[in-house]
């Protein structure tokens, strides 16, 4: 274990974006946290969970996958795939760390999602530890340890210092080269144990999962309390769009006047035209929109992945909502708690 | 940088047939005159228009064909309609294969085959039908039911009609909805025709049509004995990426451009009712 | 109050007069309510709620509901009723359809501001009169309530109800807000400011289309963002330019129609202040065309659906020092 | 995929001397969807179009460019070129290369870079087009005129010597209007009656012609081609099959005391009735407002003494519907009330009095039987005023801003008249300005102040003030700067003239647009004076604005040309760009209808099949082709986008700008 | 003389009744205006959706001009008014954004003034010359 004090947290960051696209959680001014690149000035915030999720650093909301230029009866194809700066994200919490291994699930598994695997590899991620997490957080529910993050490297907020820990190859990597003081986890230790007392007072934390998986998916889906979940949802893509383990894209084409753009971007099941086509949709009201979303995340994920729900816990959802429909409260009336 | 399978690639259109009022057959290769990739009945391709857009259609050619890959196509949207106002010589794009394919090396291997098609549902089995006419010897009898409102909504006849009918061992039971003026043949709907007709429960089925078609054809076909796991059927959902990711084709936990669009029927039973 | 709503909801219930209710329903903590059709007096009992968190406005839900059979019941507050009409008056629901309970209402809370004072882990919370008291994981806080209102409700238009059947609490005034204050503001600044204001914020819209889907205006059969045919679609925020569209479009389309109900705000996941678009053409609208409330009358004629001969030329603005 | 031809013209060297057309053309042939192009000398001549008929047939042309002069100018040539192909002629697009290119830019290359744009953006537009079809309507070869005044009768005498069936709707028991109570008419002072009664007379005699008089137009349904009007028939209690017109029943009446409207009140009638001699249809009405047997059940005088039997107290209101392709309206005017005007005492004085009812006073059918005497002691009046601009170019709110147009001369009339016929009576004209444009105008005011001493005078009058029996008149000359009294005799006012108070309501039910002064508005002020913008609505006479007996009578011809023009033809040819809802996507807001300035855009409840397989009553918009003027205006107002415009529709007006742009 | 290289793209919708007879004259009387000003005819300057302006800025346009009968004479007797008060306030909104106001007018040119079309376009290409090209509202997807 490392630690960097808060004075020279600054150079740290200056030698890192040396080689690499540094990014870190900064507050804006409508007084939410954004990743944003790093640059001098720019100071990391301690808000719990950005606005939107770390997803975006290896699926972004648009990326361009290839253009043509139709001539005539002709087309020219021109791939749009560029090489990708390697970064460092700073200060990615449990949950979001955990989403990637989720993502990675989809785009990783043949055929490889190449856009998505080029910055995959590219990217760095140094997770840190919550110390105090919310009411909307049920992390905990999926197995993640908040205190202790997965990522390439982990760290703590102590009180004068970052406490920084290698976890993968390419973490230690890193770490090597900027060649940190050497500590003891004495106070890390004593945050952990501090933190643990926190999360045990949590209102979500005893969520369980025991009535989903991959064998449930008959009785959850024939529910019939699907209707009254889904009766106010607004068809909106919030949700969706918040969430870190959400992954489902559009491919688009946009004309360009001198050519077509294909781009893809995310897409929410929760649209009305998701499954769209041009004679039915086999989702066509907002009850099966609705299922479809909790069902991937609570059953048919788990099915296709050996029992890992395709939710974090982040909360996101429970802040974000316009009309505060979530997963908790899913998965709560599906059990007969609610 | 290695290969996206986003990212089509050319083909181009060499031979454009008119089956239908409203379905064409397109003939794609890729612009150095060769196949643009390789495939197995059932599966199914990307075609695209850039800025038109993209959708998913079975390949309707068999693999047999060293030459050229073949798609039957019905009028029935934008891109559609793009494609069939092209001419010979129009390039498209073109990515695949997709999806799952039908068992023809296992399941079906040596077995006596029942095809049921309504309409445009012939374009995926046709592939199968002429793979296992290429490759005869190693399958039984073969009986094809198909069926559409008209005779002018035969598609491939004229295949039908100089290829599979007189060959040796291919039962060929043309049916249409109502009676037409120069037909001769069966008058009906597909699933009483099957049921008319009777088979003996020692096949393999493999049917694809309207949704109504099946299921009503698959009442018959229980009516007649056949069990859920001798049928097979191929599906279409909207699909976007066609490898699983894009979210919106999946029944269930089963995506269709991935693990299907080939199902045994007792498989879907499986899976929730929502297609 | 909120006893009084139970008890008339289930009264109209048990009555068989209306076939359901629409209202709002308790959360899993202490502010998040969900908007809820409650068909029996046993769901009233067990989750109806109406406190200071209870924003959402309930009339866009009457175009679903006033279209199955029998009547329904509908709590809406003064600023929705404004809504209710306009969607009246572009016979989008059905009058006979629904009885329509006004309900007083001293301003709603939102629960970003205190979290922005508290910060997380709310875990309880109690109003009492001016004080807000706020529990969370980590302290305990006493906040002004006044400082804790929604923007729209500080700068609330009206506390009048101008349509209902039946009236519970307190029937308010008009008021005259200082809503316009914080357009002058942006209006007043230099063009690059608010050039610069407006990127500031658009920048961060991930277009998740609550804004649109939440709004009673933009309850068109299908929208033109979502028309693959309309040549507007576009899914993502591409460029620049892909925010401002979406948003002035759907400003526009809304103008003249919007009764500044603050809904967009208030769903907005990124806390882009949406309504100084909207509240922006409704300023212009009231100086160049004299003042209009949308929904205020549901016999009236929008702006831009009527004219006069001696309105400003177009020049008012493009040669404007 | 269109296969677009385009053909690049010369024009001589108008097109030719500033742009390329053989780079032109040959730029085109690699835009996407073009497969011939070619240029030549004068595209619009026979030979160039022939290019065009020939190319659409060789290349099977699905759409076509021609690039040459304004559309405005040979739009038409080259869709009937079209046409005689087989190509739908709303598939050519022209691209303006003369007027808004050729001719004003000088030097070729910025010419030719131009015209290039122009012509993709036009091929932009084509590859979007659509074939249009103008839709056909029968027309229901009948007109209605609304107002028997001279504008209505005119106008019904000139489409049914046309040989078309046209009824009158008159409001009043005989037709004739206001000219039928004038006395002379200016400038030539010959007698109204003597012109009027014999037109009134062939509108009776007309076979074409059916006069419903006492009846008033209760609804209005259809469009251009085909109104459905009903006519509200009103009792009249007489049988006008039976009744003959003898009179002896209005002479019979015990009832004598009903002030006569025909004289504006000045003496009275029966309470039953013939208006005059002349009337026409000449048949009594019993006044159920003041018939005794109506009221009481008590008298039947007048059922005794008709021979004829056609007396029937128990008739009532009938209502009748019937077909009409074209409706005039002819509602005229009326002077207005002058209540409001108390410094002219004529609420006050019974001497004061306004101009149709001097009229009255001078007509020899008139309470006075021509004798023009005053109405409060029937004494000869020796010192008259007479005031203009009474109520009109008066800006307050009781008055009307605009100029009544006839005052003018009709007071010159009447002090000429009164001049000539009483020398001795002194004549006081106060004017603001004296308007005399019109044939012989001019010369006849300074007749009435040269040879018949009239003093006119600038100025505007203050107060009359009655004292004893005279009519104290405070006024100012404007010229002389002097404030003038005259005890005068008789005072005349011109009071402003307004339009029927039946027009307002009237419009609504045809939808026709008014002004604020609640005159009809016409569909071009210059161009097309005669019709109202809602298509199949004519406008006759003073109902569009004030007018005089010659301009009346001109613009009732003009509208009866129109009408007869209208009902000619066996089938209309709708507009082909018209607008269209698509009834998936209209949310029934009415937002379009409420710009629609031809009320085209209706609504109606249809059933839909919703997603969930379930059905929904949903209100759509309905855009009747036959009435679409093609405006757009509710296109831009539908939120949604299911309001489109064949010809200009959002998508492609969209390619022409992303044409422009690229 | 200042060189100046930037050469606007300016979108003119003009009525088919007033302006666009207008600019016919313009070209009749060889009235010279800049070849910048590209025309697209409408049936009438109502026709003009905002959309369509919102559309050309992102395809590039430097400027776009709406020109319509006067108020008063439209040829559908009420269109130019709707249109009026729909593109006065699409232009505050404009400019509420920050996009300059200069790039957006509306003119009324009737069908005799073939003069003022022409004056008024040149005048209009000075402005917008004069600003440069449109950065706030372009699409970069668009730009080659």
């Amino acid at each position: 274990m490392v630690k960097i004090s808060f004075e020279k947290l600054n150079s740290l960051f200056e030698k890192i974006s040396e080689k690499y696209d540094l990014f870190v959680p900064t507050k804006k001014n409508d007084g939410q946290s954004y990743f944003e690149k790093w640059e001098q000035g720019k100071t990391v915030s301690d808000d719990l969970n950005t606005v939107r999720s770390a997803k975006d650093f290896f699926f972004p909301q648009h990326e361009d996958i290839v253009s043509f230029k139709l001539d005539g009866k002709n087309i020219e194809i021109t791939d749009e795939r560029r090489e990708v700066r390697p970064f460092v994200m700073f200060g990615v919490r449990a949950c979001d760390v955990r989403s990637f291994s989720i993502l990675d699930k989809v785009f990783l598994s043949e055929p490889v999602d190449t856009f998505y695997k080029a910055k995959r590899e590219k990217g760095i991620v140094i997770s840190l530890a919550c110390q105090k997490p919310s009411e909307t957080c049920f992390c905990t529910t999926f197995g993640i340890d908040p205190t202790e993050p997965e990522g390439d490297i982990r760290a703590w907020k102590g009180n004068d210092c970052y406490y920084l820990e290698g976890v993968t190859e390419k973490g230690n990597a890193l770490l090597s080269e900027l060649s940190l003081e050497e500590c003891d986890r004495t106070e890390v230790d004593a945050q952990i144990e501090n933190t643990k007392k926190i999360l045990d007072r949590l209102p979500l934390g005893k969520l369980d999962t025991d009535s989903f998986g991959g064998d449930k998916l008959k009785e959850l889906f024939d529910s019939e309390k699907w209707a009254s979940l889904s009766e106010s949802c607004l068809g909106c893509g919030t949700c969706t769009f918040v969430c870190p383990t959400c992954q489902c894209y559009d491919i688009k084409d946009f004309e360009t006047g001198h050519g077509v753009k294909r781009y893809r971007c995310w897409d929410s099941c929760m649209y009305s035209d998701f499954t769209k086509m041009a004679h039915g949709n086999p989702r066509l009201t907002q009850l099966e929109r609705f299922r479809q979303r909790f069902m991937h995340k609570l059953v048919y994920f788990p099915a296709n992945n050996s029992g890992e729900f395709g939710c974090v816990g982040c909360g996101r959802c429970l802040n974000k909502c316009p009309i505060s429909m979530n997963i908790v409260k899913v998965m709560k009336t599906l059990k007969g708690e609610n | 940088m290695i290969e996206e399978v986003l990212i089509p690639k050319l083909g181009v259109v060499t031979d454009i047939r008119i089956d239908t009022p409203d379905v064409k057959t397109f003939r794609v290769v890729a612009p150095d005159g060769k196949k643009v990739f390789e495939h197995i009945p059932g599966q199914c391709a990307m075609l695209s228009i850039p800025g038109v857009g993209e959708a998913m259609f079975s390949i309707t050619s068999s693999p047999t064909n060293t030459e050229f890959m073949e798609f039957s196509i019905k009028k029935c949207g934008c891109l559609t309609d793009w494609l069939h106002h092209m001419e010979v010589g129009q390039q498209v794009t073109i990515r695949g294969p997709y999806g799952n394919g039908f068992p023809v090396d296992t399941v079906f291997k040596g077995k006596n085959l029942l095809f049921i098609a309504g309409g445009i549902g012939l374009a995926p089995l046709r592939s199968v039908i002429n793979y296992v006419r290429h490759y005869r010897d190693s399958y039984g009898t073969i009986d094809i039911v198909y069926g559409s409102r008209s005779m002018d909504d035969l598609v491939d006849y004229k295949e039908i009609i100089n290829e599979w009918c007189v060959e040796e061992g291919v039962n060929v039971h043309l049916t249409i909805d109502r009676e037409q003026e120069g037909w001769d043949g069966h008058v009906g709907f597909v699933p009483n025709y099957v049921k008319e007709l009777g088979f003996d429960t020692n096949k393999t089925v493999i049917i694809c049509g309207p949704p109504i078609m099946i299921k009503f054809t698959l009442a018959g076909l229980s009516e007649l004995g056949f069990d859920k796991t001798q049928v097979f059927t191929t599906m279409e959902l909207k699909m976007k990426c066609g490898v699983g990711k894009c979210g919106r084709c999946n029944i269930g936990s089963k995506y269709v451009c991935k693990d299907g669009p080939v199902f045994r029927c007792d498989e879907l039973d499986e899976l929730p009712n929502e297609y | 109050m909120q006893e009084v709503m139970k008890n008339k909801a289930k009264e109209l219930l048990a009555s068989g007069e209306v076939r359901a209710v629409i209202g709002w329903k308790k959360g899993e903590f202490c502010y998040d309510i969900t908007p809820a059709v409650f068909t029996n007096a046993e769901e009233i009992d067990n989750g109806f709620i109406y406190d200071d968190f209870c924003g959402a406005n309930l009339s866009k839900y009457l175009i679903k509901e006033a279209h199955k059979d029998g009547k329904v019941l509908v709590f809406l507050k003064p600023c929705d009723t404004y809504s209710f009409n306009q969607l009246l008056s572009e016979h989008r629901i059905n009058r006979e359809k629904v009885y329509v309970v006004g309900v007083s209402c001293d301003g709603k809370v939102d629960i970003e501001k205190i979290k922005r004072t508290v910060g997380d882990g709310i875990i309880a919370l109690s109003s009492d009169g001016d004080k807000i008291s706020v529990e969370t994981l980590y302290d305990k806080y006493e906040i002004n309530r006044a400082d804790a209102l929604a923007e729209r409700c500080v700068n609330c238009k009206s506390k009048k109800h101008v349509a209902y059947d039946e009236l519970l609490g307190d029937e308010g005034e008009v008021l005259d807000s200082k809503r316009f204050d914080e357009v002058e503001m942006i209006e007043n600044m230099t063009a690059d400011e608010r050039f610069e204001f407006w990127r500031n914020e658009l920048s961060r819209c991930i277009r998740c289309n609550a804004c649109r889907n939440v709004c009673p205006a933009c309850s068109c059969e299908k929208c033109i963002f979502d028309n693959d045919n309309s040549g507007y679609v576009n899914k993502a925020p591409v460029t620049s330019f892909e925010e401002n569209m979406f948003h002035i479009i759907r400003a526009f389309h809304v103008a003249g129609r919007c009764t500044d109900c603050g809904e967009c705000s208030r769903v907005c996941p990124q806390g882009i202040p949406l309504h100084l678009l909207n509240r922006k053409f409704i300023k212009d609208i009231n100086t160049l065309y004299g003042d209009y409330q949308a929904g205020e009358d549901p016999e009236a004629r929008g702006p831009l659906t009527s004219y006069t001969e001696k309105d400003p030329e177009p020049s008012v603005v493009t040669d404007k020092e | 995929m269109q296969r677009i031809g385009v053909f690049v013209c010369h024009c001589g060297t108008n097109i030719a001397g500033t742009v390329d057309v053989k780079a032109v053309a040959e730029a085109m042939k690699y835009e996407n969807g073009v497969v011939f192009s070619t240029d030549y000398q004068y595209m619009c001549s026979e030979a160039g179009q022939n290019i065009i008929k020939d190319a659409i047939k060789e290349h099977k042309l699905t759409g076509i460019v021609v690039c040459s002069c304004s559309p405005r100018m040979h739009e038409a040539t080259f869709r009937k070129a079209a046409q005689s192909v087989g190509l739908n002629p709303y598939m050519v697009e022209i691209a303006n290369i003369r007027e808004q290119c050729s001719w004003i830019h000088k030097d070729m290359a910025t010419g030719t870079e131009k015209a290039i744009i122009l012509a993709r953006t036009a091929v932009a537009k084509v590859h979007l087009n659509a074939p249009l079809t103008s839709g056909e309507t029968p027309v229901v070869k009948r007109a209605l005129v609304i107002g028997g005044g001279i504008a209505g009768i005119q106008t019904a005498l000139d489409i049914a010597d046309a040989g078309f069936p046209v009824d009158i709707v008159e409001k009043l028991p005989t037709i004739g209007g206001k000219m039928s109570q004038i006395d002379k008419t200016f400038p030539t002072l010959d007698c109204a009656a003597c012109i009027l009664t014999p037109k009134m007379v062939d509108a009776a005699q007309n076979e074409n012609i059916k006069i419903y008089s006492y009846s008033e137009v209760s609804g209005v349904k259809g469009f251009v081609g085909n109104f459905e009007v009903t006519i509200k028939r009103k009792a009249r209690f007489v049988d006008e099959t039976k009744c003959t017109g003898c009179g002896l029943c209005t002479e019979k009446c015990p009832q004598k005391r009903v002030p006569n409207e025909f004289n504006l009140g000045m003496d009275q009638r029966r309470a039953i009735y013939i208006p005059f001699a002349q009337a026409v249809p000449k048949i009594a009405t019993i006044d159920a407002d003041y018939c005794t047997m109506l009221k009481t059940g008590k008298c039947g005088v007048c059922s005794k003494v008709c021979t004829a039997g056609a007396i029937d107290y128990t008739q009532k209101d009938e209502f009748i519907t019937e077909k009409y392709g074209a409706i005039v309206v002819a509602t005229g005017f009326n002077p207005i009330k002058l209540d409001k005007y108390d410094e002219y005492a004529y609420s006050q004085s019974k001497d004061v009095i306004t101009s149709l009812e001097f009229e009255r006073l001078t007509n020899a059918a008139g309470p006075t039987a021509g004798k023009l005497l005053r109405p409060s002691d029937g004494k000869h009046p020796h010192k008259i005023v007479f005031v203009q601009c009474v109520g009109s170019r008066d800006t307050r709110e009781c008055g009307k801003s605009y100029c009544s147009k006839i005052c003018c001369m009709y007071t010159a009339k009447h002090a000429m008249l009164t001049r000539e016929k009483y020398p001795d009576t002194e004549v006081y004209v106060f004017y603001i300005d004296v308007r005399t444009p019109g044939k012989n105008f001019d010369e006849f005011y300074r007749r009435a102040v040269e040879e018949y001493g009239v003093h006119y005078i600038k100025g505007m009058v203050g107060k009359v003030i009655p004292e004893g029996d005279k009519l104290i008149v405070r006024a100012s000359d404007l010229i002389s700067n002097e404030q003038l009294t005259i005890d005068a005799d008789l005072v005349v006012l011109a009071a402003a003239i307004e339009p029927d108070k039946t027009a307002r309501p009237l419009a609504t039910m045809l939808t026709a647009s008014m002004d604020t002064n609640d005159f009809f508005t016409e569909a071009h002020p210059k161009l097309r004076p005669v019709e109202s913008p809602t298509a199949g609505i004519f406008l006759s006479g003073a109902c569009q604005g004030p007018k005089d007996i010659p301009e009346t009578v001109a613009q009732a011809s003009a509208a009866a040309a129109k009408v007869i023009g209208l009902l000619v033809k066996d089938k209309m040819k709708n507009n082909a760009c018209v607008a269209h809802s698509d009834e998936n996507m209209c949310n029934g807001c009415s937002n379009c209808a409420k710009v629609c300035a031809y009320n085209a855009i209706s609504y109606v409840d249809k059933e839909f099949r919703m997603p969930d397989r379930t059905t929904r009553v949903r209100r759509v918009a309905v855009v009747n082709d036959a009435v679409c003027q093609g405006c757009g205006a509710c296109t831009v107002t539908c939120p949604s986008g299911a309001m489109d415009l064949k010809g200009f529709s959002n998508k492609q007006i969209m390619a022409e700008v992303d044409a422009i742009c690229k | 003389m200042q060189v100046n290289e930037f050469k606007p793209k300016i979108v003119a919708f003009c009525c088919n009744w007033c302006s666009y007879a207008g600019a016919d004259l313009a070209g009749t009387n060889r009235l010279n205006y800049p070849a910048d000003v590209k025309i697209i005819r409408v049936p009438c300057s109502c026709r003009v959706n905002p959309l369509f302006v919102l559309r050309a800025f992102q395809r590039g346009a430097d400027g776009v001009i709406i020109c319509g009968c006067h108020p008063g004479d439209c040829h559908y007797t009420t269109g130019n008014y709707y249109a009026r008060r729909r593109m006065t306030l699409l232009f505050s909104m404009l400019d509420y954004l920050g996009i300059e106001k200069e790039r957006t007018r509306v003119e009324w040119v009737s069908a005799a003034e073939g003069a003022k079309f022409a004056a008024t376009m040149n005048d209009f290409v000075a402005t917008v010359t004069k600003l440069g090209e449109n950065k706030r509202l372009e699409d970069l997807r668009c730009k080659k």
